[in-house]
């Protein structure tokens, strides 16, 4: 069964079509990859997915339940985590707090135990910090040790690529939505996030949904890709079959696409 | 000796800047006004002070280079001096024009300041073109002291300016100080280095010659740390020992304090608590989860309008003549109610609307308070009168006796402090954190945002209601003018000069600005400045901005905000991020995933 | 914390060490010393010790900042004025101070007394401009032994009902040369119902405890003259456009209107109500906040009846100091640059002489020391009055000290504004 | 101006520059050269000093010490509306648009330094890019990224460029776009403007440039003809994407 | 949460319909004012509303270029009502103001405009420029800072008594009949050339080159420096521009309400601040209808609905109902009247 279905998804701004009526479904376990120009919906689609936009028509399932005027928390508490664009960490908290941070909707103390510091209360502070620790050392020797207390800002671009996915990792999802994950990233950066993206699914079983331009990571990860183009999916299909189809080279890739 | 086109237009530039501040002094009011306090028995007034002091700092800055890494520092020399005398002497001649055009014309038609008195004052008593030569004559000696500043060892420089900073404080606060030596016993000290107001001249001379040589360190900062490493270090058992000595120490100063200092600083520092719980209180708001509230005051007014009509016996509709203790809490809970009325509609607003709309919930609270529509229940204008302040066995504690009050403020500013530091260092602490950082982001990583400024919100709202509830006992009445937009516009600036999203910089803003210069209806320790209080506090604030935009003691996060640039510059200067040559093979994607 | 004792002592070595020449003996409160030429007095709240060369010290605490600057700066100025015409008491000068701020608030008024009564060389204090910052500055005050005279405190609860009855805040060291409020209101009403034979009047405060008071004092003493009162409104400081306030005054379409506001808003009312229907022949009547000169130069201000105390300054003169209003006025115009901004300028200027003349009266010089008795002072403001600028100012048992008669004045041409606060068309007193 | 430039002049020069932020030094010592109809890549990681290169360039920040110099001129310290009048002009990243403003506003303000008649430019510019025609009482906001890649580049000519600055030009676009543009901005070199290129993607970069320099921590490490860093081993480590 | 908005926005509609009616059929039962009396209300409503509009355009203008509110834009108008005074007073003292009243009023115009504008371009240069890069809450602290140091300079320099000026002559304070209405002359003059320029402002902004870069710099500084324009300048330009506005509505002001001291621009400030963001921040247009409706709802509301529900004393609840309009506009649009124009890098 799909674990995430969208059905005729439109969404607009002031005229502006930015969905107009997109379908497809991501199952279980799997990586699929979201592509298309500039301009296409990608983001949009993110966005309605995770409660930021509200769509005007259309419905977003998941796990057999229907998103639709959920708040961007609640959806996240049924097990959708994302990353951003344009990197969005909180740039002045440091990269344990950015990680406890998206554990907020797993726990429950409220500011009344936190004043009082009541023993449940403190066993749940030592329980996230354990657990952020975890995700973290995800990552290798990247961002653990003495980057525990560094602020997020002070970090590497590829680090911060890394740690927004560690905050995602964090909330406990079952499904992860990447925006363009290696944009901005050299070569070795890149091959490593794709091995990563791997093993995502592979090690911790989770459902991946990704938005990327870079021809060679979207091939090398994806189980199935979606092309969308002027807000509906203009084709569908592993990438061979997706790449050879003419629309989207001519919409998309301009040439045939060259391994970069 | 000649100058270099740049150094010439500093000087210019900073002649023209402290000549026109001197002028500013004089004109509106300030001169003349403070020559009636010496603080320097028999040569300083504080009207000179106020007028001079712009002048050796512009010969500091007019010679002063900013250090550049890599650059080589220009070498200093007789050109400092030069430069120094020069800034003087052009602020002084501005100064001179003044004086003869005040003279020669009539202004007070338009400038009621410029009197007659003020031309006497500015040229010394003397005759004009005597009495002039000494206007432009000191301005120059005193530039020409800043410009040599640059000369002295650094290590020599510091101490002098600390030096003269403490005689300074030492003259000007002289009623405190005095009270200070009576209630230790020295009234004999007081008495003697003190006269009509004023620092002795030769206890002044002692008192510098006996700070001078104190080392003067370039950081406090960096002491402050040592301390805490000291105090909080690793071991635990050790740690838990430190913290219940200090804890120890803390809770017997504060006892002996008030004891110490006699009722006029036990009032300013009672006034300052007041300001500091409701600080501590709007840090959580603004501080923390960033939203911009304007109208924190009226959380205030509620828990002093709740304490006044249940205790007060002239309250006009419901007069339960409650105790202080049994009102405390529902004034507690009544503004965490009125919390979550004015929170739920303005929570989804951002940024300026948030700040207008609570500005506008503020006046609304206010006026109706005021209003004779509600004045069968609350008084009105007229008030409520005669709140019998907080029983305490057989006794009253109100504001007739500060000592007293002020014990109660200590507590009630301990309770807000660890409430702001609990909440701050917990789940709820982290999500304000995430939100004032990125909203859009906080929610999609799961943080319920109407939940968590909501929470932000009635915790303010309480704390404001908790100080409302000993302002009332403290004063004994209440007025709806108490409750003014100044009051919430007062505090927001205690937090943000302070440091915004810390503790001990609210603390230390509530105690310079509230305790110094005065609060919106009460004064500090600088009485004296009343009628200029808010134009000393408007430069203050404008200079604060411009150059310590973080507050007196930041919070890191925030100095980081205000230095991002810099931050960042450093972050990829640290050569272990990005080096070419020694970028690490991707071998460590090889670790194992362990969640 | 060696560097702090080590400093310690080397300062107290070098001050002491300066001050060899003088006397140890300078803290003693009372002692009974008898070699002296004179006795040192006694006195019950003890004295304030004086020196060679001192300043003798008392303060002024006004409103002095804010919207209500205009109110206390005058009475500040007014003791600056006093003190200099008064000159030096045995020798030594008097010193006023800064003037420190009431705020016209309880807190500023409770925290300012503190910052007076901490300083055990102040003998007395002039102010407050505000009756809510004295209720809370007059205990603490008083407590400390110090005497404080009030010029434009009108509030019945400080001093007593005029009958015999103390108010709910008298303190016994409290005194003022303003009017006792209490009869204001009944005042104005006779003066609407009875001289001017009209039965329905509106009233309008700002929100003022004292323009609330006073508005509600004589709306009650109206109704129980027979009179309608057919609205009981009010505006908000600050507010500029008076036409709402004004309409709803008109649906009730009175005869008189009393507004015993202050300036700007009075000033705005009478400039307005021309466009007002409705309106065109009711009566003004404002009261003392409006006794300024900047509203009664405005030409829309001629007509209007102004309540207060009794301004009719003429020839009257200072019997301490020998000036004149008219002296006055051209000597604060040289000073400020401006004309007083509000009413009490006079009254403060009388309270202050009156302070100085009774400690001129009390001090007493031994051994070069000036010994001031506190109780002493106070017996000497209860005792025997003198003639002020204001009229002859002498004090009753609870400290009110000034003449209680209330006059209305009608205020005609905007020219000529002395004729105006003279031209009395009605006095009351009790 | 008037005088002609020789032929060998470059049109920009850096010479030892040094640029501080506040007291970190961010610029070491600087130096580049550009020769007319010459496209010259600027290579480098992120924070690495390239788009504080082109901020001293266009007189945002100013250099502590170190000449820039353009046409023979020394420009320290102008501002930047006087760097722009020396011709020259800049495509930023992620092509920045007035958003609120039309496409024809967003285009003219592109010549907003020279007084007379911009209609001859503007067509000019509808002719390179045919498509904006019909979009031009279109607010910018509302075109797609592809639209709004060529009102960008437009913009930028409108001012009569000598010298070309492309920001990352690569940066977040569709295979098919970064296709197009580094079409277009072969095009436009050929025309005779001179570009100045800040790439990430060095393989894409230096495919169309003619000669490369590579920035680190603030210093040029390597500056080469195109083809030989192509071909530099260390090139090809660190940006290339070839592990050894 | 979304419920309990619901409640509130339903209560604030019956209290609305409550008020009006109880106020309608008190007018049926001839009670209330007259229709001349709510003929006036509404007129000085909008008088004071146009002059609102024309400080909010100042904020307006600052938000729109440097995204924070400008606090001491109230002081920036009081300084012109304030310098107009000491040539109105004098140019009354020579006789010029009630022989040539035209010629004077222009005369203190230009020097409110001036006086407003210098201020407002002073403030900018020694406060704001160097705090561009600085977070929103720094440069709101600092006008703060700045409207305390104005106000307070003022009282100093000028004295703290409120200052009258002059009347104006007798014709222009009739009433004029306008459009059918008879209309106080005062306030037909005030309504007039606030609108005129109002008017001028936007097409200022809309169709001239400064104007054209005024909007770039509002959008996109950086990108804006590119193009060549002056940052710096257009910035004081906008400054400038407002300070202008500001200039004008202290005239007008002191033509209405004639009475000026150093604390007149605080309450306007805060009011044109709501006006501003009753409009939707940002917006020009925004700003003067936001001034209108926030003038008249002032003037006219408390009549219209409270004397309705039987309060007494109701014009003390003024500002009550004037930021009750404002809540309720902001529950019912989050971003004002017209919606907010906020710049690309406010967005980020």
């Amino acid at each position: 069964m799909a674990l995430l279905e969208i059905r005729d998804l439109h969404l607009s701004f002031g005229g502006l079509q930015a969905l107009a009526g997109v379908d497809f479904e991501v199952n279980e376990n799997e990586i699929v990859s979201v592509i298309g120009p500039n301009g296409a919906g990608k983001t949009s689609l993110f966005n309605a997915i995770t409660g930021l936009y509200r769509p005007d028509q259309g419905d977003i399932v998941f796990g057999g339940h229907s998103l639709m005027g959920l708040e961007p928390s609640e959806i996240t508490r049924a097990g959708i985590a994302r990353t951003f664009q344009n990197v969005r960490l909180f740039p002045n908290m440091t990269v344990l707090e950015n990680v406890m941070v998206a554990q907020h909707c797993r726990t429950h103390s409220g500011p009344f135990r936190a004043v009082l510091r009541t023993p449940s209360m403190r066993r749940e502070e030592a329980h996230i910090e354990a657990v952020a620790k975890e995700i973290l050392a995800f990552f290798g020797s990247r961002l653990v040790g003495y980057r525990f207390d560094q602020p997020a800002h002070s970090l590497s671009y590829a680090n911060r690529r890394r740690l927004e996915m560690a905050r995602a990792m964090a909330t406990q999802p079952r499904l992860i939505l990447l925006d363009e994950p290696v944009a901005g990233m050299n070569p070795n950066e890149t091959g490593e996030l794709a091995r990563l993206i791997h093993r995502l699914r592979d090690h911790l079983g989770l459902t991946v949904v990704v938005v990327e331009h870079d021809m060679g990571v979207v091939r090398e990860v994806s189980d199935r890709v979606v092309v969308l183009d002027h807000g509906i999916r203009i084709a569908e299909g592993t990438f061979e079959e997706v790449a050879a189809t003419d629309e989207v080279i001519e919409a998309y890739l301009g040439q045939p696409a060259t391994p970069t | 000796m000649t100058l270099t086109t740049r150094e010439a237009r500093k000087t210019l530039r900073w002649s023209v800047i402290a000549g026109l501040v001197m002028v500013f002094t004089s004109a509106v009011g300030m001169m003349e006004s403070f020559d009636d306090r010496l603080i320097i028995y028999p040569v300083l007034s504080l009207g000179y002070l106020m007028l001079f002091w712009i002048v050796p700092l512009a010969g500091f800055q007019a010679t002063h280079l900013p250090r550049l890494e890599g650059i080589e520092p220009p070498g200093k020399g007789l050109s400092n001096v030069l430069i120094g005398a020069l800034t003087g002497l052009g602020a002084g001649v501005i100064l001179a024009v003044f004086v003869v055009v005040a003279d020669r014309f009539d202004l007070r038609e338009v400038f009621v300041s410029i009197s007659p008195r003020l031309v006497r004052l500015l040229t010394f008593e003397d005759t004009l073109p005597g009495g002039l030569l000494a206007t432009v004559l000191i301005p120059t000696l005193l530039g020409t002291a800043g410009g040599a500043f640059h000369l002295l060892r650094d290590n020599l420089g510091r101490r002098l300016v600390l030096a003269l900073e403490w005689v300074l404080v030492v003259a000007i606060l002289e009623g405190v100080v005095a009270q200070i030596l009576r209630q230790i016993r020295l009234d004999a000290l007081g008495e003697r280095i003190y006269t009509q107001r004023a620092l002795e001249w030769f206890a002044a001379v002692a008192l510098f010659l006996a700070i001078l040589p104190i080392p003067a360190s370039r950081t406090g900062t960096n002491q402050v740390e040592r301390i805490r490493q000291r105090l909080f270090s690793i071991d635990p058992a050790q740690r838990i020992r430190n913290s219940v000595v200090s804890a120890v120490v803390i809770l017997v100063f504060l006892i002996l304090l008030p004891q110490l200092l006699g009722s006029l600083l036990s009032e300013v520092l009672a006034n300052v608590g007041l300001f500091l719980i409701m600080g501590l209180g709007l840090n959580i708001v603004v501080g923390l989860a960033g939203m911009l509230d304007l109208g924190y005051v009226a959380f205030f007014a509620v828990g002093a309008y709740t304490v006044a009509v249940l205790t007060s016996s002239l309250s006009p509709r419901f007069a339960p003549e409650l105790s202080w203790w049994l009102a405390l809490p529902v004034a507690l809970l009544v503004s965490a109610l009125s919390g979550v009325m004015i929170g739920t509609p303005v929570i989804r607003m951002r940024g300026d609307y948030l700040a207008i709309v609570t500005l506008g919930f503020g006046e609304i609270i206010r006026i109706l308070f005021l209003s004779d529509w509600l004045s069968p229940i609350f008084g009105g204008a007229q008030g409520i009168l005669d709140i019998p302040g907080i029983p305490l066995g057989v006794t009253r504690v109100s504001g007739i006796s500060p000592e007293s009050i002020l014990y109660f403020a200590f507590a009630f500013v301990l309770i807000a402090a660890w409430v702001s530091w609990s909440l701050q260092h917990s789940r709820i602490g982290r999500a304000w954190n995430a939100l004032r950082e990125d909203e859009t982001v906080a929610a999609a990583m799961g943080v319920n945002t109407v939940r968590a400024k909501l929470d932000a919100f009635i915790v303010g709202a309480i704390l404001a209601g908790g100080a409302g509830a000993l302002f009332a006992a403290k004063l004994g009445s209440v007025f709806p003018s108490s409750f003014e937009l100044l009051v919430s516009i007062i505090i927001l600036v205690v937090v943000i000069v302070g440091g915004m999203g810390n503790i001990v910089g609210v603390a230390v803003g509530a105690v310079v600005l509230i305790g110094i210069l005065g609060g919106p209806n009460v004064p500090g320790l600088m009485a004296e400045f009343a009628e200029f209080k808010l134009l000393i506090y408007g430069a203050l604030l404008i200079f604060m901005m411009l150059r310590r935009p973080e507050g007196l003691i930041p919070a890191r996060a925030r100095y980081r905000e205000l230095h991002a640039d810099e931050a960042d510059q450093d972050a990829w200067l640290d050569k272990s991020i990005h080096p070419i040559q020694s970028r690490p093979s991707s071998s460590e994607t090889t670790a194992e995933p362990d969640c | 914390m060696r560097k702090w004792v080590w400093l310690l002592s080397c300062f107290l070595l070098a001050a002491t060490a300066c001050g060899d020449g003088e006397d140890e003996t300078t803290t003693t409160q009372a002692p009974t010393t008898t070699e002296a030429m004179m006795e040192i007095p006694e006195d019950p709240l003890g004295l304030v010790e004086v020196g060679a060369g001192e300043e003798i010290q008392i303060r002024s605490l006004n409103a002095i900042t804010g919207d209500v600057a205009f109110l206390g700066l005058p009475n500040q100025r007014g003791v600056e004025l006093a003190i200099a015409d008064y000159g030096p008491i045995s020798g030594r000068s008097v010193s006023v101070g800064t003037g420190l701020d009431d705020l016209c608030s309880p807190e500023g008024g409770q925290a300012s007394a503190q910052v007076i009564v901490s300083d055990p060389s102040v003998v007395g204090v002039i102010g407050t401009s505000c009756s809510g910052a004295a209720e809370a500055a007059s205990p603490l005050i008083s407590n400390a032994g110090l005497v404080m005279i009030s010029p434009s405190n009108t509030s019945p609860a400080l001093t007593s009902d005029l009958a015999g009855t103390p108010g709910k805040s008298y303190q016994v060291g409290y005194y003022r040369t303003a009017h006792n409020d209490l009869f204001q209101g009944q005042a104005v009403a006779r003066f609407v119902f009875d001289e001017l034979g009209l039965g329905n009047a509106a009233t309008i405060h700002d929100g003022d405890p004292y323009t609330q008071g006073l508005a509600q004092a004589f709306s009650d003493a109206f109704e129980g003259l027979g009179g309608e009162i057919t609205t009981f409104t009010a505006v908000n400081k600050g507010d500029t456009d008076m036409t709402a306030v004004l309409t709803e005054v008109s649906a009730g379409d009175p005869e008189a209107i009393f507004f015993p506001i202050f300036m700007p808003e009075g000033g705005f009312i009478v400039q307005q109500i021309g466009g007002i229907s409705g309106l065109e022949d009711v009566v003004l009547i404002g009261a003392d906040g409006l006794l300024a000169d900047n509203f009664m130069e405005l030409p829309e201000s001629e007509g209007v009846y102004l309540s207060g105390p009794d301004l009719r300054y003429g020839a009257n003169t200072n019997s301490i100091t020998g000036k004149s209003a008219e002296d006055f006025l051209a000597a604060y115009q040289s000073e400020y640059g401006e004309a007083p901004s509000a009413a009490f300028w006079a009254h403060s200027y009388d309270a202050t002489t009156m302070l100085l003349r009774a400690i001129d009266q009390v001090a007493m010089e031994v051994d070069g020391t000036l010994y001031i008795g506190r109780q002493a002072l106070r017996d000497a403001l209860s005792g025997p009055g003198f003639n002020g600028i204001i009229g002859h100012i002498e004090c009753d048992n609870w400290g009110d000290c000034g003449s209680q008669l209330i006059t209305v004045v009608h205020h005609n041409d905007a020219r000529d504004i002395e004729s105006g606060k003279s031209n009395v068309v009605f006095g009351f007193s009790p | 101006m008037s005088e002609p430039t020789p032929i060998d002049q470059p049109v920009l020069e850096l010479r030892n520059v040094h640029t501080h932020y506040g007291p970190v030094h961010v610029l070491k010592e600087v130096s580049l050269e550009i020769r007319p109809g010459q496209i010259v890549c600027l290579l480098g990681g992120n924070a690495s000093g390239k788009t504080t290169t082109l901020k001293t360039i266009l007189g945002m920040v100013s250099p502590t010490s170190g000449e820039v110099v353009i046409g023979g001129r020394i420009v320290n310290g102008l501002p930047t509306a006087e760097i722009v009048k020396l011709g020259v002009s800049m495509v930023p990243e992620n092509r920045r648009l007035f958003n609120r403003m039309t496409v024809k506003e967003n285009l003219e303000i592109g010549a907003y330094l020279r007084s007379g008649d911009t209609s001859e430019d503007l067509d000019r510019i509808l002719k390179l890019f045919p498509v904006l025609e019909q979009r031009l009482t279109q607010r910018a906001g509302t075109l797609s990224g592809g639209e709004q890649q060529m009102v960008a580049v437009g913009r930028a000519l409108m001012a009569q460029p000598k010298l070309l600055l492309m920001d990352e030009p690569s940066m977040g676009l569709a295979p098919i776009l970064v296709t197009q543009n580094f079409e277009i901005i072969q095009q436009i070199n050929q025309a005779g403007t001179t570009v100045l290129m800040v790439e990430q993607n060095a393989r894409l970069a230096l495919s169309i440039a003619d000669y490369g320099y590579v920035l680190q921590t603030g210093r040029i490490v390597l500056n080469d003809t195109a083809q030989k860093l192509a071909t530099n081993p260390e090139m090809r480590r660190a940006y290339l994407g070839e592990v050894d | 949460m979304d419920s309990l908005l619901w409640g509130v926005r339903l209560i604030a509609i019956l209290v609305l319909i409550w008020g009006v009616a109880g106020t309608i059929v008190q007018g049926l039962n001839g009670a209330g004012p007259s229709a001349e009396a709510w003929r006036d209300l509404v007129v000085a409503g909008i008088a004071q509303g146009a002059m609102y509009g024309l400080i909010a355009l100042g904020y307006s203008m600052v938000y729109g270029v440097l995204g924070f509110i400008n606090f001491a834009h109230g002081e920036v108008f009081m300084a012109g009502a304030m310098s107009g005074f000491f040539v109105a007073n004098y140019l009354w003292q020579v006789h010029f103001w009630d022989n040539y009243f035209v010629l004077a009023i222009l005369l203190v115009l230009l020097t409110s405009v001036l006086t407003s504008m210098l201020v407002a371009v002073i403030v900018e240069r020694v406060a704001y420029r160097p705090l561009r890069a600085s977070p929103r809450l720094v440069p709101l602290i600092t006008s703060i800072g700045i409207s305390f140091f104005i106000q307070y300079s003022f009282a100093g320099l000028f004295g703290v008594a409120v200052k009258n000026y002059p009347p104006a002559p007798d014709s222009l304070r009739n009433r004029i009949g306008f459009l059918g209405l008879e209309i106080e002359g005062t306030k037909l003059a005030v309504i007039v050339v606030a609108l005129i320029s109002m008017g001028l402002l936007y097409l200022f902004v809309e169709k001239t080159r400064t104007g054209r870069s005024i909007r770039a710099v509002a959008e996109d500084k950086e990108i804006a420096a590119l193009m060549g324009i002056n940052v710096d300048r257009t910035i004081v330009a906008s400054f400038a521009v407002g300070g202008v506005m500001a200039g004008v509505a202290g005239t007008l002001w002191s033509l209405l309400f004639r009475g000026v001291a150093f604390h007149t621009g605080f309450l306007p400030g805060i009011k044109a601040f709501t006006a501003a963001v009753l409009g939707g921040i940002g917006n020009l247009p925004g700003a003067m209808v936001g001034g209108l409706f926030l003038g008249t709802f002032e003037g006219v509301g408390s009549q219209l609905v409270l004397a309705g529900l039987g309060i007494p004393a109701v014009s003390q609840l003024k500002d009550v109902v004037a930021f009750t309009a404002l809540v309720l506009v902001l529950i019912f649009r989050p971003t004002g009247l017209f919606g907010e124009r906020l710049s690309s890098e406010d967005r980020a």
